[in-house]
């Protein structure tokens, strides 16, 4: 359907290089990067905002590197809103609609039905230069899903909603992806792609470092970034040795169960499942380190603990926990985890 | 909101005196009229008339010649082309153009001889001493201010609204009249306003074109030479009311459209 | 009367005429239903060149100075000119000029050159009134028989020379100048004060043409940097019909408008008795019909 | 990026004729002088200084008046008052005024006995053919630009943007010439730039303050008078060319600036 | 330190309600709102960028309800960045350091520390014009952090920022509360409130419903809203009888194991206590309902279910039970829970 072939653009200090990306029908693909990875310029070189300097465009076949915008079928919802100012939330949405031969009171329907859908009747009546951000993305949102294009293009479209609102809108956004639009969404939320995408490429220093399925992707990321930035903590290259035990950056030996014959690979740890105490505890887990803590971050209900025990671990422990033992940073502390609780990655 | 405007004292001063500056000449004009001068004046036929021509012919000038400048300076505000600091720079040539020079030239592009006057001709139209001409000179000496504001309007206009409004499948004439122009159409009511204006003022080139029929500003000439201060004065004051109250309404009216926006 | 509806006149002519031809004008157009006299009013050397540089359609032009005609416009444009007005150089002021109750003839070059006196006059280059105005200091120094008299009024308060006699005026009647030296006509159509010279200096005799001729000064030539001499000569009006004239039936009765009892009261009224007729260099070609206004050169 | 321009060509076409329009009569008049001509003309040091005076007087007029005329565009743009219409309507008024009857009104206002004329006369200065008297003039006709442009241009500064920078702990005087004066810019050098050069094409209300010394329009007036079209056509020609060289230069300024922006 | 009485304000349709709200020195305060609900109305008026119709705004003892803006002595972080667009990135933070008498060696070590901080200093010399959204948000906030106001008003100031950008961003925002300085803070996301802050309030249709010491808040949230919106779903209003019932909304009767004697109050059910079946289970649950699958939404690891048993039920189950037993929307299912897994706030 939609496919990026080779795309490189220099703007400024920044660049993207070699982009490849194929989006087929009815696929929900998420891009996925840090802040000023080149997101957004992506997008907007797909909706032909900007030119790359080289590789192609195409959409159902037909090159659209060098089409115009207009003559594009493809939607895109900008981060900045692009709402129009001088047009009443109504008339934004109605925008889209004016040119298509429909009666006014179609239009009028389809206003409603997605101003409801986007939890904005409301507003419908006011104008656009007082409202708030969650509410101008939502107008986005309506004036582009209105249009029911083929192609949708979301740069980060739900950034400025709360949770409840967000929860609604991805459930708007799966259901016109299940009808059969495909959508390119682009955004810096891990848990975005997993809520809404079948695939996920991730986006880094000017190139995409890795693309799959989302399940593939989360399961078996290719690299520390794609790691970390994908939620998954304690990430790590090893070295395996027969004798079952895995060297992490020459630093560390952890023990591991089975490491099917690989030499070199992946491992997560699950945070959840690495226990931390004051004392080296006798245990049936085989991996015991002395660390540091060097940071505690609360969550809801529970904290995220950072240990130096040679490699930085990041251990997941209840409220509870914390106050019993009464950690602080840079004590020292006892962690250990069970050789099962570590998954290889080939 | 803006209750509490931060302007500081001195800007208020300074401003006090151009703002002086600009009302005590016009104040000691209209101090020097009695109120049945003017009277008399504003029910002379010939003063009338003449008020009349001369906002008809640049309210004519400006509202022809806007369909031509107003995408002339679409175009200046968003393609970039090699010459365009010459083409700017001819944008702004019929300011400062000596007046009588500006009519001379003028008188050279529409006479009988030149095409333009060929043409009118053919169809019984001569130039010279029509308010065809007269307001063609209007437009000759007031036509940058349109482009230049209507340029600096385009240029204010996010170029990402109107990709917006293509990407949602417009065509570049829809997003033209339906995001581009009103977007820029406070500065641009402000170019038409003072196109209007600098065209209602034109003495020189108008001169050279028509003395007859007979604009306002040549109306005060020939009465000043004439009669004397005391006959011109009154004309000059009656003109200029009936000009204050059109721009008060005018302004009000581009202030109405920019209230409604918010 | 037989004319047209829209029948048109175009007269050019010098802005110290204004008044009496604009009541020309009424009084024609109410004798010849139809017709409408546009009158053009400018300086005497711009209405001919309007005629001939940007060659503009006139029927008539009437100039300040009959040599103007003479000049620029014969045998070009025109080969005829009839002398057919008088006007004299006055010293114009108003009630709040300074010394306005003191000035004579006897003090009025002494009242001018005070220190706190501002007066104007109009640039001898492109008006005969400002070269009048040389001319009659010139007249005044030998009247007065004062030496350097011409010299100490023409340096006097250069910064109020304008280009025409009328913008003058708006010095005057705004307080910024005093006097000015200026055609009797315009002052009394204005409803202004003027001193009036004695013949020997106000250049209105035509009996003193010879003595007036005595005085000259020099100004621009056809190009910029040359020169041509000017001498006094008796103020003489003249007026022409241009051959490409659009309308010559009606200009001729315009002209003979002007020259008949009526014109004659008009511009006995306004200042600028009528001379004719008068004598004519050009006598052959002038229209028959006018032939009558004019007198041959012996 | 720009690359793709969506200016639809029908656009172009009306803008073609537009810049059709102002070109043609100017056209006419550079093909009617020799080249000869035009250096004999530029050597003539009557012509040269009167050059020389009229960009000087516009120029000061410009710079002098701005320093008043900024804070009060600022002030318009920022302050709603009562009679704001009133007065956004008198600034207009200087542009409709016939110039003849502008430069009759400001003699009243710098003659002798007016307040202005007496301060320069302490001083022994008489703005009447002075220099200053020219500047005086062009300014008054003049202005009403530069206060458009600017306060059109402060109206596109986002108040919030002040106000971020008072948070900011900047002080009032701060906050205008560190946002509010760099932001609106453009559109106050646009002002600027047709001030000073509705400055340089003035003749009616000048020659009536001054007719010595003489500038540019007054000279070109005179040589067409004494000399006719011949003579004074290369006058023209000469500063047309001056000033849009000096326009050119000026744009482009103002486009680099822009530029360094983004 | 900061105190606002009483404000109120009419904004067109919008209103706000007698906003009392008092921050001690020291403080992290979080705001928490839906969007739209008129928190950045509220900081707008503190910092005196709107008047309110009623009420007084006090800073440390002193009304400056209608000081000048410049001379409050708060900072604020906009929402929409504010970042000055004809300066560089480097001018911006510059911008308040210029009235204060420093040295320009001063000046540029500041400007380089909190650059170093929010994570900038590569793009120090760039122009503001081309930033993407992540690194506006940085800008405003190294320029506001920069100038140490006593006190800080920060609105949403890390939703343009990706995971692990939003981590460092907090923890310099808690240093920075640490030593001193007083911050208000203002979002829509809980996990932030949690992150962050000691204090909090949620405010609804125009007014605070609830506020108080996080821990609190979050432990006993005084509504449904508050429960929902603080990310906590099975909250109910329940009347209880003797015989350890509670009946939910008329509909419902669940056991409840202890329930102090009280006639009326809340429940929450831990949706990860939840079981779900398809058939009837014999178990030591004693709440045992048949229901139908409304929804499924799928998170990180595990999947939302929500079913509704007369009242909705939000489930949490892990991704091998649900393709265990393939549960479709709208298939009936049975829940269960013990009565332990209900906590019940008086
Ligand atoms: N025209 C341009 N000239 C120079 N640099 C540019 C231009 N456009 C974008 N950039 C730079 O390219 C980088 C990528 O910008 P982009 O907006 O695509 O980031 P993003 O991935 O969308 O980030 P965010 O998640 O914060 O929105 C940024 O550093 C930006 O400053
Ligand atoms: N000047 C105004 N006139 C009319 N309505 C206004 C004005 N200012 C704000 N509003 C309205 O007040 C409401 C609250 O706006 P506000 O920006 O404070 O929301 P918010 O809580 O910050 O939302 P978000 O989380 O989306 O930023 C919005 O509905 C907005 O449209
Ligand atoms: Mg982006
Ligand atoms: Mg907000």
């Amino acid at each position: 359907m939609l496919k990026l072939n080779n795309i490189s653009i220099k703007l400024g200090d920044f660049q993207l290089t070699n982009i490849d990306l194929e989006l087929e029908k009815g696929d929900y693909y998420v891009l996925l990067g840090k802040s000023g990875v080149g997101k957004t310029v992506l997008l907007e070189i797909i909706a032909g905002l900007i030119q790359p300097d080289s590789g192609t465009v195409i959409l159902n076949e037909i090159d659209i590197t060098h089409e115009k915008i207009q003559k594009r079928k493809v939607g895109i919802v900008f981060q900045d809103y692009s709402v129009f100012p001088h047009l009443s939330v109504k008339q934004n949405i109605e925008y889209p609609l004016k040119g298509k031969n429909l009666s006014s009171k179609q239009i009028e329907s389809l206003i409603h039905e997605y101003a409801e859908l986007t939890n904005i009747p409301h507003l419908l009546n006011r104008g656009t230069q007082k409202l708030s951000g969650g509410e101008l993305q939502r107008v986005a949102l309506a004036r582009m899903l209105v249009n029911k294009p083929d192609c949708l293009l979301l740069d980060e479209p739900l950034a400025s909603l709360d949770v409840q609102l967000k929860g609604d809108l991805r459930n708007l956004l799966r259901k016109i992806n299940q009808n059969g639009t495909t959508i390119l969404h682009v955004t810096h939320d891990y848990e975005e792609a997993i809520a809404l995408s079948n695939k996920v490429a991730v986006i880094h220093e000017g190139k995409i470092i890795q693309k799959g399925l989302t399940k593939e992707v989360f399961k078996k990321p290719a690299n520390e970034f794609v790691a970390n930035f994908t939620g998954i903590k304690n990430f790590f290259f090893a070295e395996f040795s027969p004798v079952n035990t895995a060297n992490i950056n020459g630093k560390v030996n952890i023990h591991v169960s089975n490491h099917d014959q690989i030499e070199k690979g992946k491992i997560i740890i699950r945070g959840e499942e690495i226990i931390i105490s004051e004392n080296h505890l006798q245990s049936s887990a085989t991996n015991n380190f002395k660390g540091k803590i060097l940071q505690i971050i609360p969550y809801f209900s529970n904290y995220e603990i950072i240990i130096d025990i040679g490699i930085e671990l990041s251990v997941v422990i209840s409220e509870e926990s914390l106050s019993k033992f009464k950690f602080k940073e840079n004590s020292e502390v006892w962690v250990s985890f069970k050789s099962t609780a570590i998954k290889i990655i080939p | 909101m803006n209750n509490k405007s931060h302007t500081p004292l001195i800007f208020i001063l300074l401003g006090g005196l151009i703002l002086l500056f600009i009302i005590s000449p016009l104040l000691g004009m209209f101090l020097a009229t009695t109120p049945a001068q003017l009277f008399e004046t504003s029910k002379d036929p010939e003063v009338v008339n003449s008020i009349w021509l001369t906002l008809w012919a640049s309210f004519m000038a400006t509202i022809v010649f806007a369909v031509g400048a107003i995408p002339l300076s679409y175009f200046l505000a968003r393609t970039n082309f090699r010459f365009k600091g010459i083409v700017n720079g001819i944008v702004d040539l019929p300011v400062v153009i000596p007046h009588s020079a500006a009519g001379i030239a003028i008188l050279g592009f529409v006479s009988r001889d030149s095409v333009l006057g060929k043409v009118g001709s053919s169809v019984g139209l001569n130039f010279v001493g029509h308010p065809a001409g007269i307001a063609i000179a209007m437009a000759f000496v007031s036509i940058p201010f349109l482009i230049n504001a209507a340029r600096d309007g385009f240029e204010n206009v996010p170029v990402r609204l109107e990709k917006t409004a293509l990407n949602l499948g417009a065509s570049p004439a829809r997003v033209f009249f339906t995001i581009s122009l009103p977007l820029a159409w406070k500065n641009i009511l402000s170019g038409l306003i003072m196109m209007f204006a600098r065209g209602l003022s034109e003495f020189g080139a108008v001169i050279i074109i028509a003395y007859h029929p007979m604009i306002t500003p040549i109306l005060i000439f020939e009465r000043f030479g004439a009669f004397g201060l005391k006959y011109a004065r009154p004309v000059s004051v009656v003109f200029i009311i009936v000009c204050l109250v059109f721009f008060v309404l005018l302004r009000s009216l581009a202030k109405e459209r920019k209230s409604t926006d918010a | 009367q037989k004319t047209d509806k829209n029948e048109k006149l175009i007269i050019f002519h010098a802005g110290s005429l204004s008044v009496p031809f604009k009541q020309m004008k009424d009084e024609f157009e109410k004798e010849n239903p139809g017709v409408e006299v546009l009158l053009e009013s400018a300086g005497s050397v711009q209405c001919a060149r309007k005629i001939t540089d940007l060659k503009k359609d006139c029927d008539i032009m009437a100039s300040a100075d009959y040599k103007v005609i003479d000049e620029m416009l014969i045998p070009d444009f025109t080969n005829w000119n009839i002398k057919f007005a008088g006007n004299e150089m006055a010293i114009v002021f108003h009630d709040q000029s300074k010394y306005a109750g003191e000035i004579n003839t006897e003090n009025w070059y002494e009242i001018l050159l005070r220190d706190d006196v501002f007066f104007g006059r109009s640039d001898p280059n492109s008006d005969p009134c400002g070269y009048r105005t040389v001319l009659i200091s010139q007249l005044a120094q030998e009247y007065y028989k004062i030496p350097g008299l011409s010299e100490i009024i023409i340096s006097k308060n250069n910064e109020y020379i304008r280009p025409k006699e009328v913008d003058l005026l708006a010095l005057l009647e705004s307080g910024t100048i005093d006097y000015l030296f200026l055609y009797r006509s315009v002052a009394q159509q204005h409803n202004l004060n003027y001193l009036v010279l004695p013949d020997s200096i106000n250049l209105k005799n035509p009996d003193l043409a010879n003595y007036y001729k005595t005085a000259s000064t020099n100004i621009v030539g056809k190009e910029p940097g040359t020169a041509i001499t000017v001498n006094g000569e008796p103020m003489v009006y003249g007026i022409t019909i241009l051959q490409n004239a659009p309308n010559k039936e009606l200009a001729i009765k315009f002209v003979q408008f002007i020259l008949s009892d009526v014109g004659a009261k008009i511009m006995e009224e306004n200042g600028q008795p009528l001379i004719t007729p008068s004598s004519s260099e050009t006598y052959s070609f002038i229209p028959e019909k006018l032939k009558i206004f004019a007198k041959e050169i012996k």
